[in-house]
């Protein structure tokens, strides 16, 4: 499994951007029901928000053939910033954003996983919010924790990781809102999956299916120094 | 110095444009003004472009105070802050206010040649009881 | 019993209208709403004319509650009140909050059913700093 | 000086109306005034607001030829209450409402001093105010208060009222506003005349003027049971 750095990065390159276009698929394809989702606790726009947002990212890729992942991150979060129109738009674009400052720093697995972790931190700290509070940091947080364990094997089990943030979405349902529009239902947003923790699973579902066909069929790179678990 | 400049952030265009309106039948041209609403849609919701613009619009060398109505538009223009120049970055506030009442307050108090802090306090001394 | 009614005061009508596009975003055709902004004449300012018609298109067996901007709204509104008829006097109220972030307030406590007391107190628990 | 009930409510409602359309001409006349001592500590609009109100009180009187002073007081209340479109039109508004309702209780110099006072209470009431707060009641209340020593002499000292009103209205440039929007202003309220103060102070003009006319030309009666002070 290992290669040249060049070969690594070109692979690289384009494997991150199919990531991206899968995800920006699936969130396009969803809308409807992120959308419903936000009707019930908050404002009934996070479908439209995340549709425009990635509409725009990739309209930005079209346009942009960059192979440079760190560039690339960082135009996806730079447009879901100045795109979406939603709280989610700068939630959302600070992970990228941060991915894309230190995606140069990342050189094997453990490193990964602790930028990986940052940008979920960077995530928080521009919603003033922690895990618990029927929020996507609720399926994130978990997501980041997992992964030290998921990627201790040569192959990933990535069905685990996209039940993880299945599951986790579906754990939002009866918790009681504290951040966003969903917090002024106070108990009436019990009973109700948060629309930001079920986007947050259908791009984590949108990444695992990616990677696990690019492992399937060539055995891809998830780091630039190769694949070191 | 120049007084210190108001930015207005709704998640609606129409709160937006009309709590200027009350602000500069308050204050008229004596301080710098601008606002925004409306995701980059034109619907409900805020634009991290259209913050940047509004306090460019209202740029002034003695700091720009923000007014936003809710969640998004605050962390919109957080976002918005951060992706300012630097020298510009720390004279820029986001009150804790109403976003009309506090515009009104926050300009009737720049009007008088009030420094940023005082500007903000101003607009945050509001609480819900005062009308 | 059916949801509490929410009237929206503005001495803008722009600000009344785009205030009543949030509360409707939030919470649909569920809670009866009424909007009100601009002078006799349709300038900044308010009329007791216009208040009285939007208690009545807001009216709701559960009560009234007003979210008005600053002073001569509140004036305005008090006013309107006294000039009821005495048996929904008593049901409607002011609430001392921000008008555009008190009125989504009032409107989502509404929206659940509660009593015009809990949809005030809850849009007067609105301080400045709550977002 | 003495007359039959008839003749007096016949010649009251007639000075009635004289009075109040003098004070809307007054007022009419002065709105630009108004407005820029509003521009300088308010929204401006005090003068328009006065106006607006004052002339559809100008029309309300044209089309309405009622004789009954309590009536008259009513509609001329009502018509402020409706047509001003800030706080002032609530607050002078009450007033006149107040003096309707009780006027019929009018019948010596002693009961019309009364009421004006009832009516003067009842703009501090809706104001939530008092003097000393920069606000018409600074002229409002003095003026009451002075009417008894005024109206002691079978010829009141009208000149006396006139120049109180103005001196009045002047004694508010050093106050600091704790109502309305000059209170927005704290400190800089300070120094300039308070706009309600001034139409307060004008409208006692031109109520002086009209009742020095009607003393020297017929002897007016102030009140329905004759003009006994
Ligand atoms: N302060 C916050 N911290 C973390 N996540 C948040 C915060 N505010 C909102 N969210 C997430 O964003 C989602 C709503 O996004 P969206 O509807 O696009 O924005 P908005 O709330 O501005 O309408 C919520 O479901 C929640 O998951
Ligand atoms: N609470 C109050 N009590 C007494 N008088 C008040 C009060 N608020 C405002 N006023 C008076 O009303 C005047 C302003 O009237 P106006 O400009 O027509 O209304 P607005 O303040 O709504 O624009 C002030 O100058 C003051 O004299
Ligand atoms: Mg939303
Ligand atoms: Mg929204
Ligand atoms: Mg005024
Ligand atoms: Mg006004």
């Amino acid at each position: 499994m290992a290669s040249t750095q060049p070969h690594a990065t070109q692979t690289q390159g384009a494997l991150l951007r199919r990531l991206v276009l899968a995800v920006a698929d699936r969130v396009i394809e969803s809308a409807e029901e992120l959308t419903r989702l936000d009707q019930a606790i908050g404002d009934g726009d996070h479908g439209l928000n995340m549709k425009r947002g990635f509409e725009a990212v990739r309209a930005a890729l079209a346009s942009d053939p960059t192979d440079d992942c760190g560039a690339l991150l960082l135009g996806v979060g730079r447009t879901l910033v100045m795109k979406v129109g939603g709280a989610s738009g700068p939630l959302y674009g600070s992970f990228f954003l941060q991915l894309g400052k230190d995606w140069a720093q990342i050189s094997d697995r453990a490193t990964l996983i602790a930028c990986l972790r940052k940008s979920v931190d960077a995530v928080a700290s521009r919603g003033k919010s922690h895990p618990g509070q029927k929020t996507m940091l609720d399926v994130l947080f978990p997501l980041v924790d997992a992964l030290p364990g998921v990627l201790e094997t040569q192959l990933p089990d990535l069905a685990r990781l996209r039940d993880l943030a299945a599951e986790r979405a579906q754990a939002t349902i009866p918790m009681l809102a504290e951040r966003g529009r969903a917090s002024f239902l106070k108990e009436r947003s019990i009973g109700h999956m948060d629309p930001g923790a079920a986007s947050s699973s259908l791009m984590v579902t949108a990444v695992c299916e990616v990677l696990g066909e690019a492992f399937r069929t060539s055995g891809a790179l998830l780091t630039p120094a190769g694949d070191q678990p | 110095m120049s007084n210190v400049g108001i930015v207005i952030v709704s998640h609606s265009p129409d709160v937006a444009r009309g709590a200027a309106d009350m602000v500069r039948q308050m204050v008229g041209a004596a301080v710098p003004l601008a606002y925004t609403g409306g995701n980059p849609d034109g619907g409900l919701g805020t634009s991290v472009e259209g913050i940047l613009e509004a306090i460019d619009t209202a740029w002034s060398e003695a700091g720009v105070a923000i007014l936003v109505d809710m969640g998004g538009a605050e962390t919109n223009s957080e976002m918005a802050i951060e992706m300012l120049p630097p020298e510009r970055r720390s004279r820029v506030v986001i009150c804790s206010a109403p976003v009309v009442e506090g515009a009104v307050m926050a300009a009737t108090e720049a009007w008088g040649g009030s420094d940023l802090d005082t500007v903000r306090r101003t607009a945050e001394e509001l609480g819900g009881a005062s009308k």
